[in-house]
């Protein structure tokens, strides 16, 4: 992303999500772009590919049961302190989704392979979990290293179409403040494009104040931001304001039908007011 | 005593000394007793609690808890599962056959990687049922056992439901009922447990922590648990 | 490191490196920790495995000069706009250091598999490299993802035994600020011990200011610090203060010989004034 | 016009509109050229300069540079190397025998990557004699051409010295001789070169830049050359 264009509308940066795509999202903690979600779901996306990165909640969930994703690649579909996506659970009985059933240790070590354009990387553990008999893409080797035996996993680099969270600010250079989340950054590294929706608007340069650059994302890796004040809303958004737990209980007491699923898809996302605000 | 302060006195008497214990997000029981542990252990253990907040010890995020238990900077970790076998497996994917689960549990986590890389894990889980505790899992997300030759820093040493405490040993793979809690038996123990495991003739009560742990729970302990958990720490850690 | 132990001093901090020890020291921009460097000379540390991590300059040929090294493991070891280091170059022509001549992404990538516990990493590149036939603990295998062909270097994991820089502040519960410089994180989280210079003494924690935390080092990877102000120079803290070039040059003018080279020795090395600060 | 200026407008006018131009560290010439090339390219090219400050283009440092390259964010990269021969193998090592060369150059840095990894490297070494430019390196850092089948993105097209601009045909592994710059000759190119490579009948001289890139030049991209290269922006980018 270059200097000085002005911030996109929520529209405009999910515009740039293409059906098919593999669509990388935050875990619960470290900002899940619930605005945008909901506004992906408008749009009508389909057929993605979403890699939780690694385990989501209520923003996952919305995606699978809005009918957006074929395939779901996650450590877990969770809905915190409630339990699994009840949608889904359901998507997965129905046979309406695909599963690449992974491990959090193993998507990040993907995505940061990715990140350096290693073709793959290798991870102890995971010998003797069924997930190496379901996952045709990970590939068991004896250690080069050893003397014999010692048998280790190793995983194909992942690197995503399109990233997209909520960040506490971002300035008008394009620079994202992540608060030091290596997460954010190492994802948005290996993904093709990076939407940033940002809570406040940071004025001057944050590459520019050695503190705030200590803990940024530099443009390079940021294709395109909008400004959506409270865009993690009912998700929590680290230091600014707390999850919103009342609406996602509701919420998952909701999902836990079609019909009341579709009930909130009506009331929270479809008809949800829309004012730009940059 | 409750159950809940009982079972946590056992955890942390269990894991006191045993240096660096980290707990997961949602895990109440756990951290009150690795903080619990840390504060009896007289800087012998150390309890890692993950909080989503300024004093979160991963402050880094993303892969930093596994990064390092790579590292072996994680002595003691606390699991569980949708099912767990005699073999001590775990299953988190779900009931039924894979991929169309006709139960789906959330995932298997990072509990593949972790339970061959951090030396001691505990098992906990408090429903105790044949639900539960099941002959064989369905589907293996991590082995409670692996080969010779597979790299393996420990493995799981412990069960602690609701109902009784199990050892486990890794050679034999076998559980053994080391005690069962006040108000149940070993033949509620047997009903209950879908896998066949070892016990002695008496099966011992689990012992009921000694005043000063308890003491310790709920006064210091109480509020550092209360800093993550404050439902929790407020409606079951009475005492006061 | 716990909490609130007191901050060490230089030379007990130094004490901490074990003659025969692997001691990575970070790139020129990062924090060279100079004064610490001076005082392991004093010490008589020997033997050292020295992990450039990955191009050193002044710090490197102070150690190899004074006769503390015995490996040298780099991307090169270079006086930043003079040249070759000096006293590296001589012991290379009288065969007194074994070397592992490496290439810069292997280094971070080593370390960064080291950090993960992975017992080995992946890089592209380097096919053709005389690295490959001097590096017999490097490997080539063909792409096991791939359909035949496409060879891929492997290299093992790095976990140095002791790690030691300079950086702008730490706090009296053993965190250090790093200023986001992911280099002196992952070198730290894959080594067993990390010792650190601060310029300066934060007060309070470092990481319960959101702003400082994004770009701290916990005190889980934090052995032990000590307080030495300008323990930098004369190289350059970032932010704090440049590099002192005209003492940079007069160090390489004087180390071209052996003579000379034990002329800076005896004048700044040797007989430095050692105020502990704290 | 200097030589220096006749070097960076030679350099500019090959990657302008080529991508992103990344510069490392004590690169002036490089630095300048990628920064003209930036400034006549009408967003088409952009120029990463290393600066150990601020407004460093690699803010996370360690393994930034290198991560970016394999994301493939890199267009271009110039290399250079103490020994360079006419297959473009790269020494970055010594003279001599390995390990103990009776000349030692720093080592190797990133190029054994760096070659393989960004599509197009532009080689500028301004000494231009037999000791630079040898028959066969007496190290291979980096090759300058790989066998088929190993993965490489592209490698080197351009050789620039302070006498003249070689181009590299990466199938025949041959360099050919491009253009002369004023006040040498062709013949004092051939003697003062230790490998052979290809030339036209009359190789044609470097082309003086034309006056608008000179201007910018000293002008705008003086000043930007200047945040990082101050004493050569002073005494080396003259015009005004």
């Amino acid at each position: 992303m270059n200097g000085s264009q002005a911030f996109k509308s929520l529209d405009d940066l999910v515009a740039m999500v293409d059906s098919g795509s593999m669509l990388a999202i935050p875990k619960d903690e470290s900002g899940p772009a619930m605005a945008a979600t909901r506004a992906l779901i408008r749009r009508n996306v389909r057929d993605l590919h979403l890699l939780c990165a690694p385990v989501c909640g209520m923003h996952a969930d919305l995606l699978i049961g809005a009918g957006c994703v074929k395939t779901v690649e996650c450590g877990a579909v969770v809905i915190s302190e409630i339990g699994v996506g009840p949608r889904f659970s359901e998507a997965v009985r129905n046979g309406t989704i695909e599963l690449r059933d992974s491990t959090c240790p193993a998507i990040h070590a993907g995505l940061q392979a990715g990140e350096k354009g290693q073709p793959f990387t290798v991870l102890r553990g995971l010998i003797g979990s069924d997930l190496l008999k379901i996952r045709n893409d990970w590939r068991v080797i004896d250690n080069p290293f050893g003397s014999g035996g010692d048998p280790v996993v190793l995983l194909p680099a992942i690197n995503p179409d399109v990233f997209i969270f909520h960040a506490a600010y971002g300035d008008r250079f394009g620079n994202v403040w992540i608060a030091g989340r290596r997460d954010l950054a190492y994802v948005a590294h290996a993904s093709k494009r990076t939407l940033v929706t940002v809570e406040e608007i940071w004025d001057g340069n944050l590459l520019h104040d050695e503190h705030m650059a200590a803990g940024s994302l530099s443009s390079v890796y940021v294709t395109a931001i909008a400004h959506v004040p409270h865009g993690g809303w009912p998700m929590s958004l680290q230091h600014r304001y707390p999850e919103d737990f009342a609406h996602i209980k509701e919420y998952a007491r909701l999902a836990h039908t079609a019909d009341g699923f579709a009930d909130y898809l009506s009331r929270f996302v479809v008809n949800e007011c829309r004012a730009d605000n940059d | 005593m409750t159950k809940d302060e009982l079972i946590i006195c056992l955890i942390a008497r269990l894991i006191v000394g045993s240096g660096t214990v980290a707990v997961g997000s949602s895990s109440p029981v756990q951290a009150a007793a690795a903080l619990l542990a840390e504060a009896m252990s007289n800087g012998k253990t150390r309890a890692l609690v993950f909080r989503n907040n300024i004093d979160d010890p991963f402050p880094e995020s993303g892969s930093e808890l596994y990064d390092r238990i790579g590292q072996g900077r994680i002595d003691v970790f606390f699991l569980s599962g949708g099912q767990i076998d005699g073999r001590a497996n775990l299953n988190m994917v779900g009931v039924g056959d894979y991929p169309r689960n006709r139960v789906r549990f959330p995932g298997s986590h990072g509990t593949p990687f972790i339970y061959n890389m951090v030396p001691r894990i505990i098992l906990y889980r408090e429903e105790h049922s044949r639900r539960v505790l099941v002959p064989r899992v369905d589907f293996i997300s991590a082995p409670g056992v692996t080969p010779p030759g597979v790299y393996r820093r420990g493995g799981p040493s412990d069960l602690i439901t609701g109902m009784a405490h199990f050892t486990f040993d890794r050679t034999q793979a076998c559980f053994t009922l080391a005690s069962v809690h006040p108000g149940h038996t070993p033949e509620e123990v047997i009903g209950n447990t879908g896998f066949d495991f070892a016990m002695p003739d008496r099966p011992p009560e689990t012992a009921a922590p000694p005043a000063e742990w308890l003491e310790q729970l709920h006064g210091p302990v109480r509020d550092r648990v209360a800093q993550t958990y404050p439902q929790f720490a407020a409606t079951r850690l009475g005492g006061r």
